[in-house]
């Protein structure tokens, strides 16, 4: 019989590891302190900033109209979406009344980004699995949005599309029924992803049960958007503070629900991201069959010098909650631009429920999180 | 693309330029090394030299591995760059994850001045021959943030010792990064390694 | 689910801290701010996230403004359950902006209020994680105060 | 089951005897030195094939990649792309040679050739055609199974070496991942030996001769057989390091796992030796279960020395190269393991079930008279 090994001989060093901010599976410049006893991760710190390009201090210094083009670079991946969102917002500052049809232009190319967002979203995150051809598969289909909105605006990536009153060009010719192609091909194609990848058993054995989070954790740490709603909390800006023409519009709010493992685990806001592209696509068909014909820019003075005033405008982004406070002295310039974003508070929590977990969960959360990093830095 | 700071080289990409098709290039560059040979009175054995040269420089085109690095939105231009549509699998360009196996630094998006040490680093640890493309306005001028920001590095090539080909745009479609990849393979078919160094 | 508008909350904060509760702001306003000193601001947080008609569990962000004179700080809070929102907004002084944190009231308030400090320079007393976030530790100033002046260089490097 | 003619696999003495016989006139020569010149170039032989196996298999790789992924894959180079991995290789050697300041600079530089000796050791055994082995050893399994160790060296000294935290992760994953799945391996070819009653390469794929065609496989012994083959093959996935358990080099976690500090040709040698080991196991596989060289319905001892090592060698590369296609389809579409979940699938599932797979060959073997299904049913219709 051999003596009983003490608890102190038995004691391991924690180590710390640098991950990022140039790693394979950040999504772009995050940095996380890893300290890890072994494989587990006992804490990890994000550590942001490394695409901190000051866009808050650049939104005072710019005219209103000149900061749209920043907008873009704030959330590539949706760039329609912040470009929207922003022009909402002064409009809401400056009480302009936009046209009927910009309205519904804009629900159309924020659905169709939401897509285009979500598909690198699980493409990446699927690739952080590594499992590296849906990442190809969602870029494949991603470029047919990216061709619709050459058609609209002439750019990929970053857009400019949206101005203050309105759109800056309406839809061209055919592409309406361009788009209505595109929904007919892509939407047997979610069916197809689901089951390539989604119930794939290595997958979910992977996903489940990991990064849990209740909806009351995820309320009281500030999630939103999608990571929110994979929590079981049916909160979509689009339905509790309805903007636009959401409130025509027909569509669920997708939620997690529990469909392997707990609720509110990796694989609830992985499914969430699938389903919400259905929906999107939903509200795409349906916005073809009703965009009213019309003008598409309000009348707004080449000068634009909203009133004085403050305004909050939340718009539901494909990341959460895209938010602008912005503080008008009525000069031509805003006075103070500040901007909430989704993936920033997304980072908030990463500290609290990455304790325990492996370092190959490390990465499943920051995939299942879908942050990107110009939105968490500005 | 304008003229940066005076101390840039004058070696830019410029995707209006006439590119010869890529099936002449090997065949210029044969006769070029013939004449440089022909005008070097050195004997018989220059010649492989210049064929060596050829032969490696052939191999370095051609695998020209670049690191998985993107920092801001040209970064999505990268994947898109390498998936279906575009593919710079074709011109033998695969991404690794490490700089220790890549030849060529791609170095998609803004870079800021907390990160400006992270890319000198990966600079380094990069081994030779190792190339540099600056994609994209930010990482040639500081683009859009060039006025206004305070914490943006106005160009890679403050902080880099060298960049080779630059491709403008905001971002750059992937046909300009693929035009910047082959002006690149241009590049290096014109490098010597061997022999003719100080003639 | 019973949705207030903000002159309600605004009376049952009014009922509850008295003359601590300064005024409601709603000129040109969206939402609609009540302003309190910068002292209260745990109290009144706690009440607002607590009380039962108002149940403000959700904070959305918190900004700090340079007025030039003087700064604020702006919390937008909003209840997922009675679908309400209101602002609050503390004024501080230009030379020694110090407000206690409500980082105890909400989580979410730790990166909002670390942002807040590292961009516009605002101490926040108490909070668990007083660090920069977004520029690095050696970084001087706070570039989104009014007065910033843009630094020669960082490390050698030119702005 | 009796042996086919006993001149086909060579043994050096005797072919430097037969030499010297026929060329009088380096008759001065001793025997031992006209028998290393031999496997020299045996060993050269066998170099220049897995250095051919390795290009080629990269670029069938990329171009798998491709297809799968709606891509092209590398075409610029030669037609369709077909000299891209010279490109690469050339590349590789001329890369300047990094070795970061920290490193561990004698194991450091070990590490690479040790896994890929330990790879290409396993192909002395492998019976590529009815004559060509390098050795037939008496003990051809144990021996692969003995040398494929190596490579586990191999990856934790570069990991442990390179002084990278990563590297080390990956490492560690790789020593454990590997130690593990060498049991499940070896148990799942062991019912072969059995069956085959020698540890012989050579010897088990001439169990599986007869005119039967693919009948008489191993394959389609019996029920358990069958099994264990389907257990070597996501054993032996799992003991190359290839996705979906490739934890020691997972590109996304670690970014490049034990070779995040290799650059140029020593990571190279690394690249050679996972691709080597992926030919080995897949070509035991072949050997054990597909009936290795034969030619179904066709004797190849009976075709004269030159057609018969001809097509059996073509017989045998073409079953191999379909399990190596397999293995990289499974690189494509799956998504990759934890640490934690690999080891239980390892020491929970495959362990057990391999013993129980072995009984069952076992008991089979005793109750049958070493007879398989096909064998019986053969019998049956006369």
């Amino acid at each position: 019989m051999t003596e009983p090994i003490s608890k102190e001989a038995l004691r391991t060093d924690e180590w710390t590891i640098n991950m990022g901010p140039h790693h394979p599976s950040t999504h772009g410049v995050l940095r996380l302190e890893l300290t890890t006893d072994g494989e587990i991760v006992s804490k990890a710190r994000p550590s942001l900033g490394y695409l901190h390009r000051g866009l808050e201090k650049i939104g005072e210094r710019v005219a209103w109209a000149q900061f749209m083009p920043f907008t873009d670079r704030l959330d590539y991946l949706a760039g329609m979406n912040c470009n929207c969102a922003y022009a909402w917002a002064v409009e809401k500052l400056a009480g302009i009344e936009i046209p009927e049809r910009a309205e519904w232009i804009r629900v159309l190319v924020c659905e169709l980004n939401r897509i285009s967002s979500h598909l690198v979203a699980w493409g990446s995150f699927c690739a952080d699995m590594g499992a590296f051809t849906p990442l190809l598969y969602g870029i494949r289909e991603r470029e047919w949005v990216n061709d619709l909105f050459e058609m609209v605006c002439g750019q990929r990536l970053t857009y400019n599309y949206a101005r203050i009153g309105g759109v800056s060009h309406d839809l061209p010719p055919g592409f309406l029924e361009k788009t209505k192609e595109f929904c007919d091909y892509f939407e047997p194609l979610i069916d197809e992803y689901n089951r390539l990848i989604t119930y794939n058993k290595i997958l979910v054995h992977r996903l489940k049960n990991i990064g849990v989070i209740s909806a009351r954790d995820a309320i009281e740490w500030g999630l939103s958007g999608p990571n929110l709603r994979g929590s079981g909390f049916a909160y979509d800006i689009r339905r509790a503070e309805p903007y636009s023409v959401y409130p025509k519009l027909d569509f669920n709010v997708v939620v997690g629900h529990a469909d392997r493992g707990t609720l509110g685990d990796c694989f609830d806001r992985y499914l969430v991201r699938i389903d919400e592209m259905r929906e999107s696509v939903k509200i795409v068909r349906q916005v073809i069959d009703r965009i009213p014909d019309g003008p598409v820019m309000a009348k707004v003075p080449r000068v634009f010098k909203p009133p004085a005033g403050e305004c909050y405008f939340r718009a539901e982004s494909p990341r959460g909650e895209t938010g602008f406070y912005l503080i008008s002295d009525g000069g031509t310039n805003a006075y103070r631009l500040k901007i909430r974003t989704g993936s920033y508070m997304a980072m908030n929590i990463f500290e609290k429920i990455s304790k325990g977990v492996m370092i190959s969960d490390i990465v499943a959360l920051i995939g299942s999180f879908d942050i990107i990093l110009p939105e968490t830095d500005r | 693309m304008s003229q940066g700071p005076a101390k840039r080289k004058p070696i830019k990409s410029n995707i209006f330029d006439v590119v010869p098709a890529p099936a002449e290039i090997p065949q210029n560059v044969l006769q070029k090394n013939f004449e440089r040979v022909r005008a070097c009175k050195g004997g018989e054995g220059i010649i492989e030299v210049g064929i060596a040269d050829l032969f490696i420089n052939w191999c370095r085109k051609n695998s020209l591995w670049y690191l998985y690095y993107a920092t801001a939105c040209c970064g999505i231009e990268l994947m898109q760059g390498g998936a279906s549509k575009y593919d710079f699998d074709r011109f033998g360009a695969v991404f690794r994850a490490t700089p220790r196996q890549a030849d060529m630094l791609m170095t998609a998006g803004t870079i800021t001045h907390k990160m400006a040490e992270r890319v000198q680093r990966i600079y380094a640890q990069m081994p030779e021959p190792k190339y540099v493309i600056a994609i994209g306005a930010c990482t040639i001028t500081g683009g859009p943030f060039y006025k206004d920001s305070y914490s943006v590095v106005k160009g890679v090539d403050l902080i880099l010792p060298k960049v080779d080909v630059y491709v403008p745009g905001c971002p750059p479609r992937p046909e300009a990064w693929i035009e910047g990849i082959r002006n690149l393979q241009n590049l290096i078919m014109k490098t010597k390694n061997y022999g003719l160094k100080k003639a | 689910m019973k949705t207030l508008s903000a002159q309600e909350i605004f009376e049952k904060l009014k009922g509850k801290f008295g003359d601590g509760v300064v005024s409601l702001q709603t000129e040109s306003v969206n939402p609609p701010f009540a302003v309190v000193p910068p002292g209260s601001i745990q109290e009144v947080c706690r009440f607002l996230k607590e009380d039962p008609d108002l149940l403000f569990d959700y904070l959305v962000c918190i900004s700090g403004v340079d007025h030039k004179d003087k700064f604020a700080v702006a919390y937008h809070v909003y209840s997922t359950e009675h679908r309400h929102r209101i602002g609050v907004k503390a004024m501080l002084p230009h030379d020694n902006p110090v407000i206690p944190t409500v980082d105890v009231v909400w989580k979410a308030a730790i990166y909002l209020e670390r942002e807040t400090y590292d961009l516009m320079g605002i101490v926040f007393e108490g909070s668990c994680d007083p660090n920069r976030i977004l520029l690095p530790d050696d970084w001087e100033g706070h570039p989104l105060r009014k007065d910033y002046i843009y630094p020669e260089q960082y490390h050698g490097i030119k702005i | 089951m009796e042996p086919v003619a006993a001149t086909v696999y060579p043994n050096y003495d005797s072919v430097g005897r037969a030499i010297l016989e026929a060329f009088p006139i380096i008759d001065f020569l001793p025997v031992w030195l006209v028998a290393l010149v031999i496997m020299v170039v045996v060993a050269a032989c066998a170099i220049v094939f897995i250095l051919v196996f390795e290009g080629v298999g990269s670029l069938v790789l990329r171009k798998l990649a491709g297809d799968i992924q709606s891509r092209v894959g590398p075409n610029r180079v030669g037609p369709y792309g077909c000299i891209q991995f010279l490109a690469d290789g050339v590349k590789l050697i001329l890369k300047e040679d990094l070795k970061p300041a920290a490193c561990d600079r004698v194991l450091f530089r070990l590490a690479p050739y040790l896994a890929f000796v330990g790879s290409c050791a396993g192909l002395v055994v492998i019976p590529f055609a009815v004559g060509m082995i390098a050795a037939d050893l008496d003990i051809g399994i144990y021996y692969v199974m003995a040398v494929s160790s190596l490579v586990s060296i191999g990856i934790l000294l570069g990991g442990w070496a390179s002084n990278n935290k990563w590297s080390l992760v990956g490492a560690m994953r790789g020593a454990a991942q590997i130690v593990s799945f060498e049991i499940p391996v070896a148990m799942s070819i062991i019912p072969v030996i059995l069956v085959a009653g020698s540890l012989s390469t050579q010897e088990i794929v001439r169990s599986q001769g007869g005119l039967f065609g693919i009948f008489n496989w191993n394959l389609f012994h019996n029920p358990f057989l069958f099994f264990s083959f389907f257990v070597y093959l996501t054993a032996a996935q799992a003991e190359t390091c290839q996705t979906p358990f490739d934890l020691p080099e997972c590109e996304s976690e670690l970014v490049q796992g034990f070779m995040t500090e290799y650059s140029g040709i020593r990571f190279g040698y690394f690249f050679l030796g996972e691709f080597g080991e992926l030919f080995v196991v897949c070509a035991l596989a072949t050997a054990g279960y597909l009936g290795g060289w034969h030619i179904p319905f066709l004797d190849a001892g009976n075709l004269g020395w030159f057609w018969g090592n001809l097509l059996s060698l073509g017989v045998f590369l073409t079953k191999t190269f379909t399990l190596v296609l397999v293995s990289m389809w499974l690189r494509w579409t799956l998504p990759r393991t934890r640490v934690d979940q690999l080891m239980r699938m390892c020491w929970k599932y495959l362990v057990p079930l391999t013993f129980f797979n072995l009984l069952g060959v076992s008991l089979w073997l005793l109750i049958f008279d070493g007879k398989g299904i096909p064998a019986m049913i053969a019998a049956l219709f006369g």
